[in-house]
């Protein structure tokens, strides 16, 4: 394992440290519940947000806390969700006189530890919805899991709940318009490679040399299938198909289109896929509105990527494109 | 209550990347702990681990382990000293609260599938001897002598082995392998393999200890 | 090779091409010459900026076109300098009358191009001015080579010449602060794994499971000496060092501290490192007074990262404080 | 001219990723534009030559080679048949314009480290013979023969092949290799190897036609 780390048992903690320390102005780093709040939360007119899930996927969503965006982000683990009693903690933190909502990706832990900390926060008196995302196609089979994963699709929503939010929105306003962007969201990733869990010191998987993995998850979990590395257009032309075939997305749509980078893949590469899957779409007559290229939601150091489609209307891109002020950011 | 090799095996496998790393520290954590989970009866120190366990750790297991061992208490709440059949109520208990918990079930490809039928096993056992012990005309007076707890510990690490293996062959609808559909059939699910470890573990400790 | 690439020759264009796509409002792609411009330049009252060097390091430089940075970028192939004509062609497309600052990374093919364009425009009646930019410490014996590289240091230059050009600063003002930004900032790099270049499809060099490059430069130029792979903590301290002995900075400065990623390590690494830096820097007295995280000129998908200081006063505070629009962004 | 194939085999030296892709790329498009690039003279092929590598070959090979045909085109540029000191000529033009383009010299460890050594004994070897053919008293009248091109071509070829060699032990002044101080130790120049290439290219090509 080649990797900035001391011992891997605090390599989420460190991480959380150097994140503080970056930010010393805007963000509050509370070590005994592994969590990073915005410095000014809560805010008597604004209802909080809070987003928990396993590390190894920042940006998200630890450096997604700041104006505009969430008010607190309670992380696990590398991969592992948070304790409940720690979404419990960071709830109190940020509760706010307007309420709190929870942005939980749809996994079973996460879903457990959130829904626990939502009971335990409700008997304390404090308003809370919890609001599952699950943008993720490659789960197809739904009878046989807890339904769709929750993967880079989360940051729109993320976004506009964020924005309304600032805008004043009451609870329930902000969980309608939460629900509706997740409803128009989907998203298919495929990985190159493994990626190497600080703990664990060696690749999650196996992938030979001339394989990828379709539908990868976002913790290594499989995908559809395991097929062999083409070109990139090819790769791009089956994500971008997976995903307009689901919602479906159709001509005359308005889309953003995101393309994710999954933490080993360079953003020269993840520019070229943009180019690719925007034009595949402009042959389907599917409209890009809004373009988003980068890191959002990584899985360690896999290489790879994942492509999402957000069908857009107006309130929903107004939303998008509301100011935030995050950690990231280039100055 | 001697454990803590035990829990050490179960790292072994806990701590594979894929079952749960959390788990592992969870135990970790709980093994630290150890001398303020010091309790007057065995509920209030399984109280004390179930919250040590829900508090601190995360991941699936933590709260499918923290309910388990609060049912487990719950099982248990007025007695001092456990017996064989307590202790297989406190294993139902435990089973009823990580399927209420886990929304799932028997078959799902999950540790249900190794402690249940364990539960079960231990159960059946402890039946035969009140039946038994009925006196029948022309049998032995005491039938069966009562099971003693290596017999049982055996019976159990036994049982969740063929248990956990049996679960090769099924396809997962709960936890991580749930996603990789077809393809997750063919392994044993590594939950179902640590209840065999862990049962394995207990019966050695019996064995040396007796 | 796991790469998103159709032909490996097209690696460039394609990604270019992307990039204009994700942001048709603002730049434009001239794909004869290879370059990406701000779709509103030259303006009448403001120098333009041009900086060139080679592929494979984004989002330096194309990514760092837009009001308040660049006005142009004209990249070579991967990790080679652009041809001096379409520096040429880039500096006539950009020409203002308040003329034209050439940013170069000081390599000798990055120079012998910009300087040959500097002479054709000249010829043509442009103002040009050409300014090298040489943070990287780790080049030690300048007798032996053509000197300092520049590196990710070149992201203050850019930022604080933009910003003064945006200001309306004449040529001469804004290449003296460029020439004094460059003067303060240092920085050191170091590789876990080798990159690999699409058109070679292999690793660029051999670097051991066990081992390190200390002062690689974003080519994969050898460093100063490899070594063994050891903790966080003691590599970073060694970045450090290597950064603050050489200014040196001292006890009472303040500055700015850049964690770059070198494209494959991914950015929860990074603030773990940003972390270890900001609190050996506390150690030595010297005050982080701007943190910079993430990926500025990358080296491909290199695994590594390099540690950038900047000793701030007033005036380089302001510059690097003013707004930027570029394509490097999340929203 | 028929040197397609000494640039392809120039390309598979240059192609290593080392001495560089792009230089491989300026002589794909030389050939592609072979044509256009038809020309009145030598003086005014180079020139056209000179222009494509300038114009659309990066790296530090395009400006060090398109200097070196520029100048080898000023070098000749009256002549419209070329012999065998206007290859000299042309030769030490371009050395010098790389000297002057790439502030480098002899010693630095480049291609010059090739390119001048087999200028120079090119040049040797063609002032032998005016020497050589003043009648000497009791020497054959007309001294040695002036050498064939097949000579001076294997003449150059195995010199540049052993300067280039020579380069080795070298260090590095120049170029990449000239960060890696003392490590540039031990290997030859690539620029220096491709220059020898070239030359072997020339000299078989020589062989075959005569
Ligand atoms: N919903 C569930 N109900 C019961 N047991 C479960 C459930 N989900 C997972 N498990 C058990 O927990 C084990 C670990 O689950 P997994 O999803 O891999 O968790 P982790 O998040 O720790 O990787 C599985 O092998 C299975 O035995
Ligand atoms: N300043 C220079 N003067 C003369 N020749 C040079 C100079 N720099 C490089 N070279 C020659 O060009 C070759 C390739 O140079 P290098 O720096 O590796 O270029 P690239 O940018 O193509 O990797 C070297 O092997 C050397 O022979
Ligand atoms: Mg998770
Ligand atoms: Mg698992
Ligand atoms: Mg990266
Ligand atoms: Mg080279």
């Amino acid at each position: 394992m080649k990797k900035f780390v001391n011992d891997p048992k605090d390599y989420v903690a460190e991480m959380l440290e150097g994140l503080a320390l970056a930010n010393p102005d805007t963000l509050t780093y509370v070590p005994e519940y592994n969590l990073i709040m915005r410095a000014d939360t809560p805010q008597e007119n604004k209802v909080s947000l809070v987003q928990g899930s396993g590390s190894g996927h920042e940006p998200a969503h630890v450096m997604s806390v700041g104006k505009g965006m969430l008010d607190a982000a309670c992380p696990g683990d590398v991969f592992a969700a948070p304790p409940a009693d720690f979404v419990y903690e960071t709830v109190k933190l940020v509760a706010s006189p307007k309420g709190v909502l929870l942005l939980v990706n749809n996994y079973t832990g996460d879903r457990m530890a959130f829904e626990m900390a939502e009971e335990l926060s409700e008997a304390d008196g404090v308003t809370v919805r919890t609001l599952f995302i699950d943008d993720d196609v490659a789960v197809q089979d739904s009878t046989y899991t807890v339904g769709r994963r929750g993967v880079a699709g989360n940051f729109f929503v993320m976004k506009a709940v964020g924005a309304a939010a600032e805008r004043g929105a009451d609870l329930d306003e902000v969980y309608r318009i939460g629900e509706k962007v997740n409803s128009v969201t989907r998203t298919m990733g495929m990985a190159l490679t493994a990626c190497t869990p600080p703990a664990k010191g060696s690749p999650l998987f196996d992938l030979p040399d001339d394989s990828v993995e379709m539908g990868v998850g976002i913790h290594g979990e499989p995908g559809r299938k395991r097929e062999k590395l083409r070109s990139a257009d090819a790769m791009v032309r089956e994500l971008v198909s997976a995903v307009v075939d689901d919602l479906p997305f159709s001509s005359g749509d308005r889309v953003a289109l995101m393309v994710n980078g999954l933490g080993g893949t360079p953003i020269g590469e993840l520019y070229l896929v943009y180019g690719l899957a925007h034009k595949q779409l402009a042959e389907r007559g599917i409209e890009v509105g809004r373009s988003y290229v980068g890191e959002y939601c990584t899985s360690l150091d896999m290489a790879g990527a994942s492509v999402t489609l957000v069908r857009l209307d107006d309130e929903i891109h107004d939303l998008l494109t509301d100011p935030a002020e995050i950690p990231i950011r280039v100055f | 209550m001697d454990n803590e090799r035990a829990f050490g095996d179960l790292d072994a496998v806990a701590g594979d990347g894929d079952f749960g790393y959390s788990l592992a520290r969870g135990f970790e954590i709980v093994l630290s702990d150890w001398d303020a989970l010091a309790s007057d009866s065995p509920a209030e120190f399984l109280k004390k681990v179930a919250l040590v366990i829900s508090k601190r750790v995360g991941g699936t297991s933590g709260p499918l382990w923290g309910t388990a061992f609060l049912r487990a208490a719950g099982a248990v709440k007025d007695r001092q000293e456990l017996n064989a059949a307590d202790a297989v109520a406190m294993l139902r208990a435990a089973a009823e609260g990580i399927k209420a918990r886990g929304k799932s079930d028997l078959g799902d490809k999950t540790l249900l599938d190794a402690l249940i039928p364990m539960t079960d096993a231990l159960e059946q056992r402890l039946e035969q001897r009140p039946a038994a012990a009925e006196p029948a005309v022309g049998e032995p007076a005491a039938g069966e002598p009562a099971p003693g707890g290596a017999e049982l510990a055996a019976l159990a690490a036994t049982t969740a082995r063929a248990a956990a293996d049996a679960t090769a062959p099924m396809r997962a609808r709960r936890g991580r392998q749930s996603y990789t559909g077809e393809r997750s059939i063919g392994s044993p699910d590594p939950g179902a393999v640590a209840i065999a470890v862990m049962a394995e573990r207990v019966a050695a400790e019996w064995d040396v200890r007796e």
